[in-house]
């Protein structure tokens, strides 16, 4: 018989282990880079100033400043630390926290570093981040509506562009509510297309969205150049105004960044809140995730798969609506071709990083919405980075985040599948 | 899992055998419902966007609209007499002419290239949105090789290709590789790798390895004579050799599907990625190497828009739309090489003729846009073609194209 | 149709008689206008680059070149648009314009310059009229390139006065030069300020030392413009620059929205008449880049007989580029710091500043 | 108080699945629906829940004349189903499962989830259906599963229960307490519909038994006046053969060797926990367990396809740890994967891409990358004649196969060679009465040549008839040791359930 006593028992790295052991190395290549570019690199002994108030607010001329020697010394030492807990062991959850708090110490320092000797508005850009967060968010949870219940929306790029054409025309024509009524009719009636021709006829789904994103190119592209090019006054809407919320907009740093904004932005975070509880603590949620996880069983227990799916798929062109709403209703007054520039992808990308939740998906807006954000503000900083690289950034930042920290996710179980009676 | 098909062993006389597609056309193309049929819906989900795209342009027929008031009749009269100048200018400019012919043909080789790369995709279960930025990379290989290096024609021109297929690859590949290691899904990887090799594209075109010598502005040198393609036609018709290597690329693609051993095993990855694993294969290399050839073909798209026509100059536009336009059409084409072909040729001509449509009756070339749009809605949901033709459905159709985010 | 108005539906030129020198084209002899008549008037045929018709910034501003030329009679009804959506477009079109017999082909930006090369050299009948590129040689193209960074620099001067809070900012659409010529005239023009006043008003988005700066990587993507102009407004910027067609305006919109006393600084044709009436308030003076003028005039010019083919520098000192009245800034601005403006936009023209450091094409 | 379906007609698309058939059941009686796979049992049942419309034929209760167009009009009549595939929301918990469709709420829509936990206590306290409400599907064994879904009939006050195959996932001490239920149930006064093809289990509870054969009622029988080889002959229409016929086995050299074995599952859990254990040549060793309980992850890890955590494997004596599964196919190992349609097949492709699924790479199939499916497709062509695969041709699409004929086509291409070691999991699963002679014939001929075999199945009764050595695992381990011949059901089903030895 074979002898077992000498075969020697091998122990491979758990997936758990391995990830922490990547997280490790890469915190600390991060923390030896910060320690000598953004450390013992630097020029002289500068300082960042961080303002933490804006030339509008009440309160004035808060700052922060920091040398950035000093700082890039600390976050080496903290990614040092972080990396070797990660190297040491660790559990799942915590590898996602380090890896997180860490790139957050390194974006500091790096904002530190590209500041040095020089000063500009971290408010500013924290506020800039809610605001371009705001189609991205509104794209996913439109992407959420619809993949709860199975149904993929890649269309909501087209949707986002067709409703905010629309808002652009009613608003100049009849007025700011007319254009929003109007981006929320054009939104839900491409979302009822979608859903007709994934659910009547049980076309490709992502054919079906693809085919919406290129017709809502195509169609506004068209009537710009056909009908607006003659009709100026019908390219030129109104703006919703921002609304102060008292006191809590005079706070320092909050106010500007949550309280002093549209009324659609407030609206962006209402119906987050909205979406959370509706999806996870009401019948309609529970019988909309039943039928994008399990159609059948929801069938089987009465539920109307196709009215449930029918119904989510016309809210989620809706979602898509107020984004075009809000683009052309609060952002710019006037409409052109392309200009929504691919952030329905990016709204699709929200979705899947925010795994398909309204939180995750406000989330995911902001980590965009961020890196936009740096991305202008290291423009003005003047670093030696071309701007061709500092406009790649949100991409960039955008691929790292899905493949490095989220991995994969798990779409709802039935997504994009059909559902078949008979 | 749902056992729907214990059938044919209790009841084989119940069940018809399915008899396997006979005549040559079926063969070829996969569709097996004989010559007429598989031409028939297709046909009619032109004849359909066509008219929706006639009532477009009349609807916006500012002149027509105000006539309309005073003049029904005239107004109408106005709005097809407008309809009519552009769809005859739509067709003689794609086709009504040697010149034309050879645009729909120009413009059809960058369109097979890409769709052959979205379509590869597709059969492996991949849904590449970045052909414009394997393109863009492609492109910029071969550009590199054009002004770097001093070689004859037929080396040079080879020499460039490789070096888009290289590049393409390499581009394509990665989103491959991200999905393979980490599981990040490529329809988000693709789309930001297009951004970014836009603006890698624009930086590159302003430094002096790429740079025209003398010039402020993001443009390249131009390609010298050694590396242009040459034209089939003569000079006066834009078609180089650039058709001829995008349809050896789909006579390429068509056998490696379904005739080698590589095709075999992306198909099958691209049907069930679990058998396929089951049965040894490596899905994750080959979930890099299916991304890999994908960005391959973009990469000589690519290489065709900055070899492929005068004035031999780029900027970083040179992949324009492309890539995106390539997804409508390998859906068009079902995913298959030939029908990728045919589908290419109708866009070109699309392409081609809505430029003479701009010139001679002033209409924006988006209507191609939204008759390209269109036609895809009637294809992928004949039901609706049907239902507006009275048509009867055929006994089988179904063609799983794409994948949800699972794969 | 024939009347199709430009991009944006404005009132006619500012009157000649301002302090400021008006967009002149002084190749064009005046006097030969009213000489013997033509045979023939041209046929204009006006081909865009990528941005199109409606980027309401140099394809619009040429074809308002056009079509007031056809107004004023230089050239036939019913000019051909063409515009063009990719690189292989720009051959077709240009094949198009010479197929419905166009005798006189405009074309605008860099992008199509090679393209014109060749087709002018093979069409030696047909005139040409180039705008924002040059270097051709050829008898029958007239080319229009603009040393804009002179009236930007005087620009730049003024808004240095102007600023409150010392920071004036900019960004533009992408980094090409045509853009960027806009944003270095300007920070040149605050340096100066500086020097001669001794003050410190710093400029947010351009750095002359990099030669790079703030840019929104897309001329479409109005809501990233907006917040990339709210992102330097946040940096207390109250003089503000935007360099890319349409996507200027939502700054004017953020500026509107915040409710702050800032101002905007146009490019290209005079944006209080160009630019929609909201705006019209914010415009401190525009860094005028006189494009339909020219093309109106060079049509002009084929249509009388005294065409006049090769390249032309705009700039100061022949009245291509310069800067618009005040307008409704008239009573804001302090009279003695516009006319030390205009000293130094005059200082400019006699050539004792040299403000021409951008290269605006080939030696 | 009686349920009756009359005459009730179903086609699908060239089947006919229901052919005219009548029958009822009273409140308070057990009626038993037996018949082969594809019988028409299912079909007959989803038409009486509303989830099929019959072509002919009517639902009534009382006489009454039922309109049945969806589950909520069978739920209105008292009719619940606990399905054949369950119909449970993985990701929910059980309470959010039992109140799907009828929500307790309170102001506005919003869940209840106080109240809807009540509930399942009080029913799960009723009748004695022990389960935690607050676990998630997905985390509990199938036997609770199957509670799971009796609660959500009994929660709809169903007066007509209809069990779809409900033990075929069950440990016989499970099936004896599922008994229990469905026994209390009756008493509660319900009319139960029981579904099976075990025809034991079928004597034991039933008060009266409905034969269907392709698709057609064919006996109607009282099962004190009938036996099992009768059932048998009237299910399949001949007469069968019960017990797999096979010489007394001849066990040579080890073949397959597992030492100290650690494997995690898809949620990083560790389900094969220090298993050991040697397969020799000549023999074949079966596996039994509940689902769930590391078999799956087990037969992954010796085919290559999971890497394993700990632990050394080796095949004639050659280490297979972390040798993927092109190498272990290349040491003549036959695999016959547990899901067909999922691992198995590539159910799009032809018969004959699926014959050459895992060696279309090698000669003759292939020469560098060049394929030559006329190859292929001729030993493809013998391969169909020689396993009895019944298809109109190779290039048919396996989807559009039979189950039992599918099976035989992944049975046709792993055993088509010199095999020295066959896995097969759950190798009749869901396979006609026909099939599954046929393969097990396969099995014990390899056996009989010198292959060394790994059964896995969690039909205890195949795995007793098949095997000459069987193991029980419970939670990853290994736990006993039996002879199928001396040792008796009862006791390898308590080892299965965990209990001592
Ligand atoms: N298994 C095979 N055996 C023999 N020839 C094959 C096989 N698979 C593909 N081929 C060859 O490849 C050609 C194209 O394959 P086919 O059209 O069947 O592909 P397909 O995947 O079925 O396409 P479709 O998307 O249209 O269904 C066929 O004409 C056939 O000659
Ligand atoms: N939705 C469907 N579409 C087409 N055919 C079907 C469908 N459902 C069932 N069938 C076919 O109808 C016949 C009866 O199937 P059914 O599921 O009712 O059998 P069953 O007796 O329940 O078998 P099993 O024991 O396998 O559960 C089979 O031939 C099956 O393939
Ligand atoms: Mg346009
Ligand atoms: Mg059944």
């Amino acid at each position: 018989m074979t002898d077992t006593s000498t075969t020697q028992v091998r122990v491979r790295a758990t997936p758990e282990i391995r990830r922490a052991r990547i997280a490790g190395i890469i915190l600390l290549v991060m923390a030896a880079f910060v320690f000598w570019f953004f450390g013992l690199k630097v020029m002289g002994d500068l300082n960042a100033t961080f303002k933490l108030t804006l030339p509008t607010d009440k309160i004035q001329d808060i700052k922060m400043i920091l040398n950035t020697r000093t700082l890039a010394f600390v976050v080496a030492g903290v990614l040092a630390f972080l990396s070797g807990v990660q190297l040491r062991k660790s559990t799942e959850k915590r590898t996602n926290m380090a890896v997180g708090v860490g790139f957050f110490f390194f974006i500091f320092a790096f904002l530190a570093w590209a500041a040095a000797g020089k000063s500009f508005s971290l408010v500013g850009m924290l506020r800039s981040t809610v605001i371009l967060s705001i189609p991205v968010t509104l794209g996913a949870l439109s992407g959420i509506m619809c993949e709860r219940v199975a149904v993929i929306n890649i269309g909501i790029e087209g949707q986002l562009l067709a409703s905010a054409f629309t808002a652009t025309i009613l608003g100049s024509a009849f007025g700011l509510w007319a254009g929003v009524v109007g981006a929320l009719v054009v939104g839900s009636l491409l979302g009822l297309f979608l859903a007709w021709l994934a659910i009547k006829y049980q076309v490709d789904q992502i054919i079906a969205g693809v085919t919406i994103n290129i017709f809502a190119l195509g169609i506004t592209s068209f009537m710009a150049a056909r009908v607006l090019r003659k009709a100026q006054h019908l390219n030129s809407s109104p703006q919703f105004p921002a609304i102060k919320i008292p006191f809590l907009a005079d706070i320092p740093l909050l106010g500007s960044m949550f309280f002093n904004h549209n009324f659609f932005i407030y609206l962006t975070f209402l119906l987050v809140i909205v979406l959370h509880i509706a999806f996870f603590h009401t019948r309609w949620g529970l019988r909309s995730r039943s039928v994008g996880e399990h159609p059948r069983a929801a069938d089987t227990v009465g539920i109307n798969v196709f009215a449930t799916r029918y119904r989510n798929v016309i809210l989620g062109g809706l979602m898509a609506g107020v984004g075009g709403a809000f683009l052309s209703l609060t952002q710019v007054s006037r409409f052109e071709e392309n200009m929504t520039a691919g952030i329905g992808y990016i709204g699709l990308a929200a979705m899947i990083f925010g795994r398909w939740k309204p939180f995750g998906a406000l989330a995911a807006g902001l980590v965009f919405g961020f890196a936009r954000a740096l991305q202008q503000k290291l423009g003005i900083l003047a670093t030696p980075i071309p701007s061709e690289f500092l406009l790649m950034t949100p991409y960039l930042v955008t691929i790292i985040v899905v493949a490095g920290v989220v991995g994969k996710a798990t779409p709802p179980a039935a997504d994009g599948q059909p559902y078949l009676k008979e | 899992m749902t056992e729907s098909t214990d059938t044919n062993l209790t009841n084989p006389e119940k069940s018809p055998p399915e008899k396997p597609p006979s005549n040559l056309f079926a063969r070829i193309t996969g569709i097996n419902t004989g010559w007429i049929r598989s031409l028939l819906i297709p046909t009619l989900a032109l004849l359909v966007a066509l008219i929706f795209g006639a009532v477009f342009v009349a609807l916006t027929d500012l002149e027509a609209l105000a006539l309309l008031k005073e003049d029904f009749g005239g107004g109408l009269r106005l709005m097809a007499e407008g309809v009519g100048l552009a769809y005859k200018a739509l067709f003689t400019g794609a086709f009504g002419s040697v010149y034309g012919l050879s645009e729909t043909l120009f413009a059809a080789t960058p369109l097979l290239l890409t769709g052959l790369a979205v379509a590869l995709g597709f059969r492996a279960g991949l849904f590449n949105i970045g052909a414009n930025g394997q393109m863009l990379i492609g492109g910029m290989a071969a550009l590199w090789v054009a002004l770097h290096l001093n070689l004859p024609g037929f080396i040079h021109i080879p020499l460039a290709i490789l070096a888009a297929i290289i590049g393409g690859a390499l581009w394509g590949g990665i989103s491959g590789l991200l999905k393979a290691i980490t599981g990040a899904h490529e329809v988000i990887t693709t789309i930001m790798l297009n951004f970014i090799a836009f603006f890698l594209v624009e930086y590159l075109l302003t430094v002096p390895v790429f740079q025209e010598a003398g010039k402020i502005n993001p443009i390249s040198e131009f390609v010298p004579l050694s590396a242009r393609f040459p034209q089939v036609f003569g000079a006066d018709y834009r078609v180089s050799i650039g058709l001829l290597i995008a349809v050896a690329a789909a006579i390429f693609v068509s056998w490696l599907l379904f005739r080698s051993s590589w095709g075999f095993e992306f198909r099958a990855v691209g049907f069930n990625p679990t058998a396929s694993r089951f049965a040894g294969m490596k899905v994750q290399s080959l979930l890099v190497l299916v991304m890999g050839f994908s960005g391959a073909l973009a990469g000589i798209a690519g290489a065709n828009q900055v070899l492929g026509f005068s004035p031999y100059q780029v900027t970083s536009a040179f992949a324009g739309t492309i890539g995106f336009d390539a997804i409508a059409l390998a859906l068009l084409g079902q995913s298959h090489p030939v029908g990728v072909v045919w589908a290419a040729l109708l866009f070109g001509a699309l392409k081609a003729g809505g430029r003479a449509m701009q010139a001679s009756a002033q209409i924006p070339l988006d209507l191609v846009v939204v008759i390209q749009a269109l036609i895809i809605v009637f294809i992928a949901a004949p039901e609706l073609v049907r239902a507006i033709f009275r048509v009867k459905p055929p006994e089988k159709e179904k063609t799983q194209i794409t994948k949800g985010w699972g794969g | 149709g024939a009347d199709e108005p430009a991009a944006t539906d404005v009132p006619p030129p500012p009157p000649a008689d301002t302090d400021v020198p008006v967009v002149e084209d002084t190749a064009v002899p005046e006097e030969e206008t009213e000489e013997e008549p033509v045979a023939e008037l041209p046929i204009a045929c006006f081909i865009t680059d990528l941005a199109g018709v409606d980027d309401m910034s140099f394809n619009a501003l040429g074809w308002k070149g056009v079509t007031d030329a056809v107004a004023a009679g230089y050239a036939q009804a019913d000019p051909i648009l063409l515009e063009s959506q990719a690189m292989e477009d720009y051959q077709p079109n240009i094949e198009a314009c010479l197929n419905e017999g166009a005798t006189h082909i405009v074309t605008s930006g860099w992008a199509i310059e090679e393209a014109v090369k060749i087709n002018a050299a093979a069409n030696p009948d047909v005139k040409w009229t180039f705008i924002d590129a040059g270097g051709f040689e050829l008898d029958n193209v007239r080319e229009l390139v603009y040393q804009t960074d002179e009236a930007s620099f005087a620009a730049g001067y003024l808004a240095a006065g102007v600023t409150k809070t010392g920071v004036i900012g900019t960004y533009g659409g992408a980094p090409y030069p045509t853009v960027s010529i806009f944003m270095d005239g300007m920070a040149r023009g605050v340096a100066y300020y500086n020097e001669m006043k001794g003050t410190d008003v710093q400029v947010i988005g351009w750095s002359v030392e990099t030669a790079d700066g703030q840019f929104t990587g897309s001329f479409t993507d109005m809501a990233l413009a907006r917040t990339t102009c709210e992102g330097i407004l946040d940096e207390a910027a109250d003089v503000m620059l935007p360099v890319g067609g349409a996507i200027n305006l939502p700054c004017g919109d953020a500026i509107i929205a915040r409710g702050i006393d800032a101002a905007l600084i146009g490019v290209d044709a005079d944006a209080y008449f160009a630019m929609p009436e909201q705006y019209q308030d914010l415009w401190l003076i525009t860094i005028e880049k006189g494009i339909d003028i020219q093309v109106t005039r060079s049509l002009q010019a084929d249509a009388e007989g005294n065409w006049l083919g090769g390249g032309t520098v705009g700039n100061a000192a022949n009245g291509a580029v310069g800067l618009s009245p005040l307008n409704s800034w008239e009573d804001k601005v302090d009279a003695e710091l516009w006319a030390e403006t205009q000293a130094v936009f005059q200082a400019i023209v006699d050539g004792e500043i040299d403000a021409a450091v951008y290269a605006v094409g080939p030696e | 108080m009686v349920l009756e379906l009359r005459g009730i007609t179903k086609r699908f698309p060239g089947v006919l699945a229901n052919d005219d058939v009548s029958l009822s059941v009273e409140l308070g009686e057990i009626l038993a629906l037996l018949g082969e796979n594809g019988a028409g049992k299912t079909t007959l049942m989803n038409i009486l829940y509303g989830l099929y419309t019959p072509d002919a034929g009517e639902v009534l209760v009382d006489g009454q004349h039922l309109q049945l167009s969806s589950p909520s009009d069978s739920i209105a009549a008292g009719i619940g189903m606990v399905h054949q595939h369950f119909m449970l929301v993985p990701v929910f918990t059980v309470t959010e499962n039992v109140i799907l469709g009828m929500e307790p709420t309170i102001a506005g829509g919003f869940l209840d989830m106080k109240a809807g936990s009540k509930m399942v206590k009080d029913i799960s306290e009723s009748y004695k259906l022990e389960v935690d409400p607050d676990a998630l599907i997905e985390n509990l064994p199938v036997g609770i599963q199957q509670r799971v879904e009796i609660i959500k009939v009994l929660s709809r006050e169903a007066r007509y229960l209809v069990f779809d195959e409900p033990t075929a996932v069950l440990t016989p001490q499970e099936v004896e307490e599922f008994f229990q239920i469905v026994r209390g149930l009756q008493e509660a006064g319900k009319g139960i519909i029981f579904i099976s093809h075990k025809l034991k289990e079928v004597l034991e509870i039933a008060d009266r038994i409905v034969i269907m054969r392709d698709g057609k009622s064919v006996a109607d029988v009282d099962p004190e006046k009938i036996t099992e080889e009768e059932i048998a002959e009237l299910m399949v229409g001949r007469p069968v053969e019960l017990v797999v016929r096979k010489k007394q086995a001849e066990p040579g050299e080890p073949v397959l060797v597992i030492n100290d074995l650690i494997a995690l599952d898809d949620r990083d859990h560790t389900a094969v926990d220090g298993v050991s254990f040697e397969v020799c040549s000549g023999e074949i060793v079966g596996i039994a367990g509940v689902q769930g309980n590391g078999q799956t992850e087990l037969i992954e890890v010796i085919t290559g396809i999971r890497l394993s955590l700990a632990g050394t494997m080796s095949i004639h004596g050659q280490d297979i740890t972390g040798a993927s599964p092109r190498n272990i196919h290349g040491m003549n190992v036959a695999h016959v994967p547990e899901n067909r349609q999922e691992s198995g097949l590539i159910i799009d492709f032809t018969v004959t891409e699926n014959m050459v699924l895992n060696s279309y790479y090698t000669q003759p199939y292939s020469r560098g990358i060049q394929m030559d499916w006329d190859i292929a497709s001729q030993a493809a062509t013998r391969l169909v004649k020689e396993y009895d695969v019944r298809t109109p041709s190779v290039d048919t699409q396996v989807s559009s196969l039979s189950g039992g004929n599918q099976q035989k086509v992944i049975v046709a291409r792993e055993f088509d060679r010199d095999v020295g070691l066959v896995i097969a999991a759950q190798p009749t699963r869901g396979i006609d009465v026909g099939s599954i002679e046929y393969i097990h014939a396969r099995i014990v001929e390899q056996r009989d040549k010198g292959a060394a075999v790994l059964i896995v199945s969690s039909e205890l009764d195949e795995v007793m008839a098949l095997s000459d050595r069987i193991l029980v695992m419970y939670r990853g381990k290994i736990v006993g040791e039996f002879d199928p011949k001396k040792d008796s059901t009862t006791k390898i089903g308590l080892a299965m359930l965990g209990g001592t030895k």
